[in-house]
Formats: C-alpha cells, sequence, structure tokens
C-alpha cells in the first residue's frame, strides 16, 4: 500500500484564519508534515500612507492596525511621538489612557476568548464574550464617537474629557466582570472536551519564546514574566499595583487562561484609576502645527496582543519620514509555521486561536 | 383521540373493501397511505426541527432567534427551504456528476426506511418486524455510504477529509450503539419494537439499564454528527466537510437529513428506554402517540443542549474514547445484565 | 472528577436559556447614541468662514472646499465631502473654529450607488443669497464709507480751515 | 550582581567595541562588516536575549537598517543602527542569532529591497511574488491611489 502526502489550503477564506490569513498544509492523513504562511492579503501599505500624511493624520490609521484594540494602537503612536517631541502628558490625560487602554484591553481579550470558543467548537461561549464585550464598546463609543476605530489619543493628551456618565457605567462594568469571568470558566475553560483539546497542544518552552520574539500573553505563557507595564513601565503604569499572570506549560490551554486571567488585572488597574482619577488638563502644550525637529525614536508600548513598538523618524517637516510598526500579531506569527508541524488539523485551528492574531496588525 | 389514526386506516380500509377492489390492491393502497403519512410526519418534524435548533441556540445564547416570518418566526424553515430551492445547483469541475448528484437524494432513505417499523402509538406501527432492533441497526450505517459517497465525489480535498472522518467515527461509533441495546434486547427478551414498548410496562428500561442508555445517548450523537462529535463537518476545521461542495437544494437534503436522523435516534431512545408510547403515572387519558412524541422531544432537546454547550473534540480523542471507554464500558453492561438477569430469574424459580 | 465541567456547563446554558434575552430587535428598537457619535457628517453654511482648516486636517483628502472671493470677501461656493473616503475620525470637527462641520447620530449611509454617497452641502441659492448678501454689504459698506469719506472730508476742510485760521491767529499772536 | 543603568552598559559597551559610534541621542552606529560579531556578543556577554524591532529607512544615499534589543530580564534597550550601501543592500541575517527576525528581515526585504545575507528564506512577504519593486523606499513611484 502507498500513502501520499496531501496538499491543503487554509485561507484566505476559512471561516476560523480569523480574516484573510493563509496557510498551505502537508498533511500526512490528518496530521501536519509542513507548513508555509502565507500573510498578506490584508496589506495596505499603511506606512507607505503615512509618508504623505501629517503628524496629526497618523493618529486615524492606527486605529486600522489592531482594529480589535484600537486604542493601545493609539496610544502606541502618540507614546512614540511624545518620546520623540519631550512632550509631558498631564495627569488626567494620563489617566484617562490607563483606564480607556485598559477597558479595549479587556475587550481585546474578550474577542480572543471568544474566538477560541468558536474555534474549538463552542459556539455559545462565542456569544457570551462578545454580548459582554458590547458594554466595553459603548463605552469607548461614549467617549470617542466610534466604537472599533476611536481615533481617541491625541499627541501630548486626549481628544475630549470622560463625559458624564462615563465613571459610573465604567465602575458598574468593571463590578460585574468578575460574575461574566465566572460564566466563561464554567462553559468554556472549565469544560473537560476543551481541555483535551488544548491542554499540551503545542507548548512552547521559555528559551524559545524568547528567541522567536515572541510576545504578550504567549511569550507569558510559557513562564516569562515580561510584560512592559511592569518590566519598563510607560505611562503611569508603576503607580499601579497589578500581577502579571504567568503560565507554566506555555500550551494552548495556558495562553488562552492567561487572557482570561488578564482582564481580572485590567479590571483591577481600572478600579485603581478611578479612584484616582485627579482634576487638570486633558492636553499638554502642544504646537498647533507638529514639527518635531531632526530625529528618530523607538517606543514601545504593552498592547492586548504583545509588544506593540512605533519607529518614527522626523526629517524637521510637518511630514514623518518613516513610520514603522512592530506589530506583536505578525512578528508572533513567524514561530506559527514551526510550531504546528506535528499537529493535527484541528489543532493547527486550536494553535492559530491561542495566538490572537488581528490580520490588520500582522499585514498592516 | 387515542385511536384516531388507527381507525382512519381501519375506516380507509374499510372504504376500499366496500368499494369490492381485490385485497392486494387494498392493501397496496393502505401501504402506500400509510408510507405517505409517515413521510409527511417526518418532513414535518423536520422543518419543525430546523426551527427549533434555532430556536434553542437563539435562547441559550440570550437571542431570541428568527422572528421575522410568520408569528414567532415559525415559517422561517419554509422562507428558507424556497431560498434553497430558487438557487442554483453548481456542481464542481471533474466530478462524477451522477453520484454528485445521487448522494443527496440517497441520504433521505436509510431513516425514512427505518421509520417503516418504529411505532408512533399504540397499534401505530406500519411494519411490526420482528427484528425491529436488528433493522434498525443495519440500515441506519447506511448513511455512511452516502455521505463517503458525496465526499468523495465532491472533488475538494476538505470534503474527503470529511468523509474520512465519516467513515471512521460512524463505523467506530456503531459498535457501542449495538452493544448498549444489546442490554436492553436481553432484559426484553425481544428484538420487536413492540414487543420491546410492551415490555417495559412495569418498569422503563433507563432504570434497569441507565449505563446503556448514556452509552446510547453519547453513540446517537456520534451517529448523528452532532457537537461534541461533529467532526465530520467541524466548520471551524474543514468548513462543513462533505456537504462543502453542495450547494442549493442539494445541500438542504443533507441539512434536513441530519434532522431526520435526529428524530430517528431519539425516538428509538424514547422506545427502547422511555417506554415507547406508555403513559407514566398512569396518565393514559392523554394518547399514546402524544407520550410518544413527548419523550421524543424530550431526547431531542437533551441533543441540542449537548451542542449548545459543548465544543468539538479532536479525532483522535473522540475514536479513543470511544473504543477505550464505551465499548468496553458497553461490553461490561451486558456482562452485568446477563448475570443479573440470571440471578434474578434463578431466584424467583 | 471528570464530567463536573461538563455538568456545570449545561447549568449554565439551560441557566440563560431561561434567562433574559439582551438583543435589541433594531429597526422597531434602537439603542440610544452618544452625543459624540460620529455619524453622516452635516455643515452649517452660514458658520464656514472659508479657512480651509478641516481640508487640510483631514487624513483622507475627503473635503473638497470651493471659494470665490467676492467684493474681497471669500464666499464658500461648494463644500463637497467624499464620505466613501471618510474615515469618521473626527479631526475635521476638532479643527473647525466655527463648528461649522459637525457629526450627527445619522449611520444608516449605504447608498445603492456610488455617486449618491458624496454629499454636496452647498446650494446654489444659498451662494447666491450670500453673494448678495456680501454684496450689500458691501455695498452698504462702501455707501457708509463713502458717507463716512464725505463726512471726513467735509470735516477735514472744515478743520483745515480751522487750523488755517488758527495758524493765522498763533501767526498773527507769533507776529505781533 | 549591581544593577547597572544603560548609560553604563553602554559605556561598557563602546569601551569593548571603540569602532561603535554612539550618537547624541544614545543610538549606535555599527559598522555593516562587525554586526554579526558584535550583535552576537551583546546577546552572549550583555545578555540583550530579546530582538524586538527590525526595520529600516530609506534615506536615498543609503539604507538605516535599525535595531533595537532589549532584555527580558532589565528595563534595558538598545537602539542600532547600521548603514548600508544603497547599491548593494547586503546585511547578515540576524535569525541565527534570534530566531524572532525570521520575519522581520523578510518584510525589510519585502518593503525596502534589503538583502539579508544567510537569511533561510527569504522571500517577499506581504507583496505578491510576482512584484518587482520595494515600494517603501523613497523613489517608489506609483500610478493611482489618494493622492
Amino acid at each position: 500500500m502507498k500513502t501520499q502526502e496531501m496538499l491543503i489550503n487554509v485561507g484566505p477564506q476559512h471561516p476560523s484564519t480569523h480574516g484573510v490569513f493563509r496557510v498551505v498544509l502537508t498533511l500526512d492523513g490528518e496530521t501536519v508534515v509542513k507548513a508555509n504562511s502565507v500573510p498578506g492579503y490584508l496589506h495596505r501599505g499603511i506606512e507607505k500612507i503615512l509618508e504623505s500624511r501629517t503628524y496629526p493624520q497618523v493618529l486615524p490609521y492606527t486605529d486600522r492596525l489592531d482594529y480589535l484594540a484600537g486604542l493601545l494602537m493609539n496610544w502606541g503612536y502618540v507614546n512614540a511621538m511624545e518620546e520623540l517631541m519631550d512632550t509631558e502628558v498631564p495627569e488626567r490625560a494620563e489617566h484617562i489612557r490607563v483606564i480607556m487602554g485598559e477597558l479595549q484591553r479587556i475587550a481585546s481579550h474578550l474577542v480572543a476568548t471568544a474566538a477560541y470558543s468558536g474555534d474549538v467548537g463552542g459556539l455559545t461561549g462565542f456569544i457570551y464574550c462578545f454580548r459582554d464585550r458590547e458594554d466595553i464598546m459603548d463605552m469607548i463609543e461614549m467617549v470617542s464617537g466610534a466604537r472599533l476605530t476611536p481615533s481617541y489619543m491625541r499627541i501630548g493628551g486626549v481628544a475630549a474629557d470622560l463625559p458624564d456618565g462615563f465613571l459610573e457605567k465604567c465602575q458598574k462594568f468593571i463590578d460585574y466582570l468578575p460574575t461574566a469571568i465566572e460564566e466563561y470558566n464554567g462553559l468554556i475553560t472549565g469544560n473537560e472536551i476543551f481541555q483535551h483539546r488544548t491542554k499540551k497542544v503545542a507548548p512552547i518552552t521559555a528559551e524559545r519564546a524568547i528567541n522567536m520574539s515572541l510576545s504578550g500573553p504567549i511569550l507569558r505563557a510559557s513562564g516569562v514574566n515580561y510584560d512592559l507595564r511592569k518590566a519598563r513601565p510607560y505611562s503611569i503604569y508603576d503607580r499601579f499595583e497589578f500581577d502579571v499572570p504567568l503560565g507554566s506549560n506555555g500550551d494552548c490551554f495556558d495562553r488562552f487562561y492567561l487572557r482570561v486571567l488578564e482582564m481580572t488585572e485590567s479590571a483591577r488597574i481600572i478600579r485603581q484609576a478611578l479612584d484616582k482619577l485627579p482634576d487638570g488638563p486633558i492636553n499638554a502644550k502642544v504646537p498647533k502645527i507638529i514639527k518635531p525637529a531632526v530625529g528618530e525614536a523607538y517606543a514601545e508600548i504593552e498592547s492586548s496582543k504583545g509588544i506593540m513598538g512605533v519607529y518614527v523618524v522626523s526629517d524637521g517637516s510637518t511630514k514623518p519620514y518613516r513610520i514603522h510598526f512592530r506589530r506583536p500579531s505578525f512578528i508572533n506569527l513567524g514561530h506559527f509555521d514551526e510550531l504546528i508541524q506535528g499537529w493535527k488539523i484541528a489543532d493547527v485551528i486550536a494553535i492559530l486561536g491561542s495566538f490572537d492574531i488581528v490580520l490588520g496588525e500582522v499585514d498592516c | 383521540m387515542e385511536n384516531i389514526f388507527v381507525n382512519a386506516a381501519g375506516g380507509i380500509r374499510n372504504l376500499l373493501e366496500s368499494a369490492g377492489l381485490p385485497s392486494l390492491v387494498v392493501d397496496i393502497s393502505i401501504m402506500t397511505t400509510i408510507f405517505v403519512a409517515i413521510l409527511v410526519f417526518v418532513l414535518l418534524n423536520v422543518l419543525w426541527l430546523v426551527y427549533m435548533e434555532r430556536k434553542v441556540s437563539a435562547y441559550i445564547q440570550c437571542r431570541i432567534g428568527p422572528n421575522r416570518v410568520g408569528p414567532m418566526g415559525i415559517f422561517q424553515t419554509i422562507a428558507d427551504t424556497v431560498k434553497l430551492i430558487s438557487k442554483e445547483i453548481i456542481i464542481p469541475k471533474n466530478t462524477n456528476k451522477k453520484l454528485f448528484l445521487l448522494a443527496p437524494v440517497m441520504i433521505f432513505m436509510p431513516p425514512m426506511a427505518v421509520f417503516a417499523v418504529t411505532p408512533f402509538g399504540k397499534g401505530m406501527v406500519a411494519l411490526d418486524l420482528n427484528i425491529g432492533v436488528y433493522y434498525f441497526v443495519a440500515l441506519a450505517s447506511l448513511s455512511t455510504v452516502v455521505i463517503w459517497m458525496a465526499g468523495w465525489t465532491s472533488n475538494n480535498k476538505y470534503s474527503l477529509l470529511g468523509s474520512m472522518r465519516v467513515v471512521a467515527q460512524m463505523v467506530s461509533y456503531e459498535v457501542p450503539l449495538l452493544l448498549s441495546i444489546v442490554g436492553v434486547v436481553l432484559l426484553t427478551g425481544t428484538m420487536n419494537l413492540t414487543g420491546i414498548i410492551t415490555a417495559q410496562q412495569s418498569v422503563w428500561m433507563i432504570f434497569l439499564q441507565p449505563v446503556a442508555f448514556l452509552i446510547y445517548l453519547i453513540a446517537a450523537v456520534a451517529e448523528t454528527n452532532r457537537t461534541p462529535f461533529d467532526l465530520v463537518e467541524g466548520e471551524s476545521e474543514i468548513i462543513t466537510g462533505p456537504f462543502t461542495e453542495y450547494s442549493g437544494m442539494g445541500f438542504a437534503f443533507f441539512f434536513l437529513a441530519e434532522y431526520a436522523n435526529v428524530l430517528l435516534v431519539s425516538m428509538l431512545a424514547s422506545i427502547l428506554f422511555l417506554g415507547g408510547w406508555l403513559a407514566p403515572f398512569g396518565l393514559t387519558f392523554i394518547p399514546s402517540w402524544i407520550w410518544l412524541l413527548l419523550k421524543v422531544y424530550l431526547v431531542i432537546f437533551l441533543l441540542m443542549w449537548f451542542r449548545w454547550t459543548y465544543p468539538r473534540t479532536r479525532i483522535d480523542q473522540m475514536m479513543a474514547f470511544c473504543w477505550k471507554v464505551l465499548v468496553p464500558l458497553a461490553i461490561v453492561n451486558i456482562f452485568v445484565t446477563g448475570i443479573g438477569k440470571y440471578l434474578y430469574e434463578s431466584v424467583r424459580w | 472528577m471528570f464530567g463536573k465541567g461538563l455538568l456545570k456547563g449545561l447549568k449554565i446554558t439551560i441557566g440563560r436559556f431561561f434567562g433574559k434575552k439582551s438583543t435589541v430587535q433594531y429597526p422597531e428598537e434602537r439603542l440610544p447614541l452618544p452625543d459624540r457619535f460620529y455619524g453622516k457628517p452635516d455643515f452649517h453654511y452660514d458658520k464656514c468662514i472659508a479657512c480651509n482648516l478641516c481640508v487640510n486636517a483631514c487624513p483622507n483628502k475627503v473635503i473638497k472646499l470651493g471659494t470665490e472671493t467676492v467684493e474681497k470677501k471669500k464666499v464658500v461656493t461648494g463644500y463637497h465631502f467624499d464620505q466613501q473616503y471618510c474615515l469618521f475620525c473626527g479631526l475635521c470637527e476638532e479643527a473647525c473654529p466655527t463648528d461649522a462641520i459637525k457629526f450627527t447620530k445619522d449611520f444608516e449611509l449605504t447608498t445603492y450607488d456610488r455617486d449618491t454617497i458624496g454629499i454636496e452641502f452647498v446650494k446654489q441659492g444659498q451662494i447666491d443669497k450670500k453673494i448678495k448678501e456680501v454684496k450689500q454689504a458691501a455695498a452698504e459698506k462702501a455707501a457708509a464709507a463713502e458717507k463716512a469719506a464725505a463726512e471726513k472730508a467735509a470735516a477735514e476742510t472744515k478743520s483745515q480751515t480751522e487750523e488755517a485760521d488758527k495758524a493765522e491767529t498763533t501767526n498773527k499772536e507769533g507776529g505781533a | 550582581m549591581t544593577v547597572q543603568t544603560i548609560s553604563e552598559v553602554k559605556s561598557e559597551i563602546i569601551a569593548k567595541y571603540p569602532q561603535i559610534e554612539l550618537s547624541e541621542a544614545g543610538h549606535f552606529f555599527v559598522p555593516v562588516n562587525q554586526l554579526a560579531d558584535i550583535m552576537l556578543d551583546l546577546k552572549v556577554s550583555f545578555g540583550f536575549d530579546f530582538l524586538t524591532n527590525v526595520t529600516a529607512v530609506d534615506y536615498l544615499e543609503h539604507f538605516n537598517v535599525v535595531y533595537n534589543l532589549s532584555k527580558t530580564t532589565a528595563p534595558d534597550m538598545l537602539h542600532i543602527i547600521t548603514k548600508v550601501d544603497r547599491k548593494e543592500p547586503q546585511v547578515p541575517s540576524m535569525v541565527s542569532i534570534w530566531g524572532g527576525a525570521i520575519w522581520q528581515e523578510r518584510e525589510a526585504y519585502d518593503l525596502l529591497g534589503i538583502i539579508f545575507t544567510g537569511h533561510p528564506n527569504l522571500k517577499r512577504i506581504l507583496l505578491d511574488d510576482s512584484w518587482e519593486e520595494h515600494p517603501l523606499r523613497r523613489d517608489f513611484q506609483w500610478e493611482g491611489g489618494r493622492d
């Protein structure tokens, strides 16, 4: 008898490649022998477009990188610009940024949880997570006027102050979140079928994770304590008390469950920020026409997917000479081809889901 | 109420006989009427089940579900069917056209054939076969061949993967399904479905054979390709498996056949374990066929509830579960049942 | 124990089955939109001062502002908003010094074809009226200026004569 | 072990490798022919185990290839720039030192046309394989678009 390897093309139109990601698998039965990822189906050339935009005009484009965490993408950019221009951000603005950023992080992790539940076949968990994410979306809409593409942060501050009723709504959501998380744990995490599907699947060792420049929950699931909010605190994260949840095995289950744990920690940060929220201006004194001096800056923040870095080069004009985004999903995916070898086709979907990629960010 | 269908059949027979037709013609026309009645019953139930599944999933997921077509959206399935009928049937290149088109037609045959021997109520059975259980097990597994046919002729790798899974899954789960029924047959001493029901007059089989019921339920979920064992379709991995290339009515047939299968396994579960059309607590003023329907829908709700709670297993885990857990458990169950029966009978005499 | 998690999941879903539903039946019921919502843009012709700030602020070159200089005054003759390219970022609204461009809460922006998606806010009637107003104002201003000039001239001649008189007197005084 | 500040670490590196130029903003300028050795030493001797970012900038006369290194154990970060000839843009690949460079170098190759010698699979990643130019170069001409 002779067996033959089969070449199967997963994506760009496939229900669970989280967008238009494509991976060409060589299968032996149902086992992956070789994989070849082909990203780029959502490449819009944002870095090229930005060469012809002024500095404030860059902002709406950053929303479209990781469209599930638009505020964090905004933050990454303004953070780099503030480093380039040496701007001091007012206290209130920093607190608002932390509150909104952490809300966005919870929203992004909710989508990751939801999508992962859907990837392993439990559609009810998917709907439950989206139901609760809706509250955050409402809050972001309330503050910024848009749900997915907020364009809320500005160089040196934020676009507008928090509206009336926001604080109560936020407080209410934070109080509600633990019950919701308990529900997810009961329905998804605690389910034995789910655990069998995810535990011991595609473990990544800590050394390999660091070597492959993985970041975010994927890196921490392998037990590496590297969260920029603690390791190199930006903004005012050094003033909050929170823990960095760590995994031990680095398998799919750890990567999934870490996000659920991080939601609780984010809620803790929001609670402290709401208590401490000072009065004052929300914008630093920034010239109307932004013209940074010749130079370059690279700054990183901890986005929900990992380390979001922005590299800005200024030639002294009103337009950036070059902007480069270090997109966490893109770099994390670099390890994907190697990781899925030897696993079943159903595991490929589970592993991809545990990476929590957003194609807007991967393809830029 | 109780004998409304039996009386109707008798009435037709009397009418035809009084018209002076030969008895063969009368028999044939009575049989035809009964089969048409079963067909209508199954189709109506299947349409209702599609609607019910959508409603149940919606309610579990904090939604309302279909609510636009008709009161509470009750005509949604009919609207969907009309839409699917009006759609073009796309036949992929390089396929065996005849087999490709034959598969959706054939898929209804196994469940329909089995319905011929199932009792729908007291005295309401089209064909009271004395080896009904055997007949059910033999025919129900035929749908494997049809789904394999659909997957193979689609000329699509996802379909191929799906149909491979079908064969592996159906053939494996056939074994525990069969073994779980053996316990019931041992106790009742008959393979006739009506006989099994009447044997449960004093106590339902679910109380004597709880393990067998559990095994039957799990195997039935696998046999009907529903979550957590819906690897055949596994929409997040292999799109819709063997049905990926089907469109329009071809797809609708597969879709509806799944519900016909659900109806069938639920009906058998109620017949084998829940006392069929027997009324519990002496509530005999409710007709027997309503009792059967109530039990069937209870089992169906259970299946839907599973589907919208659990994630999907992986192929190797599913096979391991079948051969390492279910089959040994079923065999042990048969042994225990046999010994129990022997002891019980030796004590009695 | 194996199966505990499975049962817990069943308990959660059956609870939700009988629980409150959280969806909204969209066309009939609508969720309230916040005041800051960026929906369909709205333009106030009278407030616009044709400063071009919104055009320069837009990241995607959506806005085309047409102006005409009537009697040394800029009059807006066109404000084309190419909505299909709009990012709804609100930078134009932020740049506008007079709140002439605003976003409404209307989010149902679909149209049947591409031609109708761009919005031309300025109507010919508005332009005519404005030009007329500007001209009238200019004419009034001119008339007023003329009048003022005439008055001034008169006053000047008067003052000149007065000054001359004064000068004369001083001269006389000086001379004296 | 005493905790060193980033400036101490930098001066130590400079002391070891006098050929590195330290700019006013604290960026390292490393000559391209010694890049591979220095980078390996930065990982092995100085503990910069995490390659965060690899990118490049086109200055029309030359390319700057930019590396950002950090540590998972300390908040230090290095900004390393190496100037590359524009006609023959060749840089040693970092994949053998940090596996994380694998897709970032492919991206830089795809968009700017910098050839990373020794890269295991230097192919286009975002653009189509049939594409000929490198769009993030400043002299890239294109038709259409919004501007």
